[in-house]
């Protein structure tokens, strides 16, 4: 197909789905309605079973089940990337040079490398009181050792970034939630109940039942899914080179 | 204003996505389209949450407030929200791990001359 | 009048979404996706939904940027071969 | 609506809506700055949000985009140092303006919130915002220039 008769199919395409979008739009029940049958029920369930923040409630003890599936799609994401980028038998590695990076920006490298981990491990242990979680927080302590490559240089962070355990810790973070699920079916309730474990006070940090258990799981997973996928992207981009390369 | 407001938040999200779709048929550099494909994803997001918005209410987290002393917003699509976030970004990372392999196979990223190669 | 700060943020998602999709160059795409993160961020914000802010800033601000950026990295840099291969 | 929601939307409005029009249009070296500089504006904004309306739990966004927020321009600053060391920006006088601007805002908040842990966590963000702004500016303009290849 030319480029000029795929724009013309595209427009064709957008308007209608403009058109009959816009239409939607105009009885869909106004921006800011009163009426939310689904939420209400969720915040009432929630505050039943001592989690303070509903959306935690709502991902890991209503959802729970839902929420696996995401987790096998990251999984599966980070599976093919690892696939994907992975060094073939035509591409060599090369030592990555050492790099000379003005001070300032080393300092401050490694004077917020460590609020930002913690900050991570925070964002994670109030998923179930304050906003947050374990899919927010996985991401700011993992995005923190990355750091380590900004204000010094690829060697640095490898040294502290053994890759296989991370991998370790992927695949053991996602058995830890099933494993928590399976826990569910003792006592005859269903999997991924939030039945074994007592509520606790509300808005402590053990409150919950299992949605910290299952937060904490997803947190470690997400962690370690970005830090893999992270490595194999700056393995090609810095160490890997193809054969006509110097 | 207020007949305005009641649908600007869908229409934004749909101009979100149609703009986003519009230049993934368009783009001439697959990193460009994955790009465009998250801009996508970002009307969605903006379509849920919009949903599940209430007029004069905050958000359903009773960290620093007593349950039922103000209305909240729907927790439901904030939780749908949220979980996309971040597994969004990980098909980005499987879709630009695409491009790296295409690059290896056929020294190019434009999908013209992508579909050019194969016929 | 406290609709205001939503109908800005949300002008402001429609302006930077579009911005991004104009932007050809992906390096510049980059950029302004980085943005155009943040903004959604404001976004989520005022809709009242922080734990979804916190999710796109986490994702947003640092680490779609650096996965963009890498894979242009790493594209350019195997033209580079390729040319003086030739 | 209260002076906090006015002075966020303000802001936010002005400050990025300028950023937006700073990414989108010019040479490489300002729309790497105007990138930096939007996450320096959008941080007091999330901090006037989450005074204006009442919650002081949406200031760990403001903490988490203090942190990341200038990750960010380090990635654009480190991955385009070659392209930036050619034609380096220079925009200090942008990057203090705004550094004020949060300075002001911060402490604006901390009078409003009176002695407290809050305002201590208050102080923390906007330590890492100003100081994670100033160093991105810095690694901009010629942060990288010892990195050659990886």
């Amino acid at each position: 197909m030319t480029r000029r008769a795929r724009l013309w199919l595209l427009l064709a395409g957008g308007a209608g789905l403009a058109v009959l979008f816009a239409a939607a739009c105009l009885k869909l029940p106004a921006f800011g309605g009163d009426r939310h049958p689904y939420g209400d029920r969720a915040v009432r369930a929630s505050l039943a079973r001592h989690t303070a923040n509903t959306v935690s409630s709502v991902n890991f003890d209503q959802r729970a089940f839902d929420t696996l599936g995401e987790m096998t799609i990251l999984f599966a994401a980070v599976l093919g990337c690892v696939v994907l980028l992975r060094q073939t038998r035509d591409e060599h590695r090369a030592a990555p040079e050492p790099a000379e990076v003005a001070l300032p920006v080393r300092r401050y490298a490694l004077i917020v490398l460590p609020v930002a981990l913690v900050s991570g491990l925070y964002v994670v242990a109030h998923g179930q009181l304050s906003p947050g979680g374990g899919f927010q927080g996985g991401v700011v302590a993992a995005t923190a050792l990355h750091l380590l490559y900004l204000g010094a240089d690829y060697r640095a962070l490898e040294r502290v970034r053994p890759v296989g355990r991370y991998e370790v810790g992927d695949a053991l973070a996602a058995s830890a939630y099933l494993v928590t699920g399976l826990a569910g079916l003792i006592g005859s309730a269903a999997f991924l109940a939030n039945t074994i474990l007592p509520y606790g006070t509300f808005n402590t940090l053990s409150s919950g039942g299992t949605v910290p258990l299952l937060n904490a799981a997803i947190g470690m997973e997400v962690a370690c899914a970005v830090v893999v996928l992270l490595a194999r992207f700056l393995d090609q981009a810095v160490e890997i080179e193809g054969e006509g390369g110097s | 204003m207020s007949a305005v407001l009641d649908v600007l938040p869908y229409l934004v999200a749909g101009w979100v996505f149609l703009v986003g779709c519009y230049g993934l048929a368009t783009s001439r550099n697959l990193i460009h389209a994955v790009g465009c494909l998250s801009v996508c994803q970002a009307g969605t997001y903006v379509l849920l949450l919009a949903v599940g918005y209430r007029d004069k209410a905050t958000a359903p987290v009773y960290s620093d407030i007593k349950p039922g002393s103000r209305p909240v917003v729907d927790p439901v699509v904030q939780a749908l929200t949220l979980t996309d976030v971040v597994v969004g970004a990980t098909v980005t990372a499987l879709l630009l791990a695409l491009v790296v392999q295409i690059s290896k196979r056929h020294d190019t990223v434009d999908p013209d001359e992508l579909s050019e190669l194969r016929g | 009048m406290a609709d205001a700060v939503i109908v800005v943020a949300l002008l402001l998602v429609a302006a930077s979404a579009t911005v991004a999709v104009v932007t050809r160059d992906p390096v510049r795409q980059a950029l302004v996706l980085a943005v155009l993160g943040v903004v959604l961020a404001v976004l989520f914000t005022v809709l009242q939904a922080p734990d979804v802010g916190l999710s796109q800033l986490a994702v947003g601000s640092a680490l779609t940027p650096l996965l963009l950026m890498l894979t242009v990295r790493k594209v350019r840099r195997r033209g580079q071969e390729k040319g003086r291969g030739r | 609506m209260n002076g906090w929601t006015l002075a966020a939307t303000v802001g936010l409005a002005g400050g990025l809506g300028t950023a937006l029009w700073g990414v989108a249009t010019g040479p490489l070296r300002r729309r790497v700055v105007a990138q930096n500089l939007s996450t320096a504006l959008a941080c007091p904004g999330l901090l006037l949000l989450s005074q204006a309306y009442g919650r002081p739990s949406y200031v760990d966004l403001g903490l988490v985009l203090a942190l990341l927020g200038p990750v960010g321009t380090l990635v654009f600053a480190r991955l385009l140092a070659d392209e930036l060391a050619e034609d380096p920006p220079r925009a200090w006088g942008p990057t203090w303006a705004v550094a004020g601007l949060g300075a002001a805002t911060v402490i604006a908040l901390c009078v409003a919130t009176g002695p407290s842990r809050a305002m201590v966590k208050l102080l923390v963000i906007g330590a890492l915002l100003i100081g994670g702004n100033v160093i991105a500016s810095r690694a901009l303009s010629g942060g990288f220039r010892g990195v050659r290849r990886g």
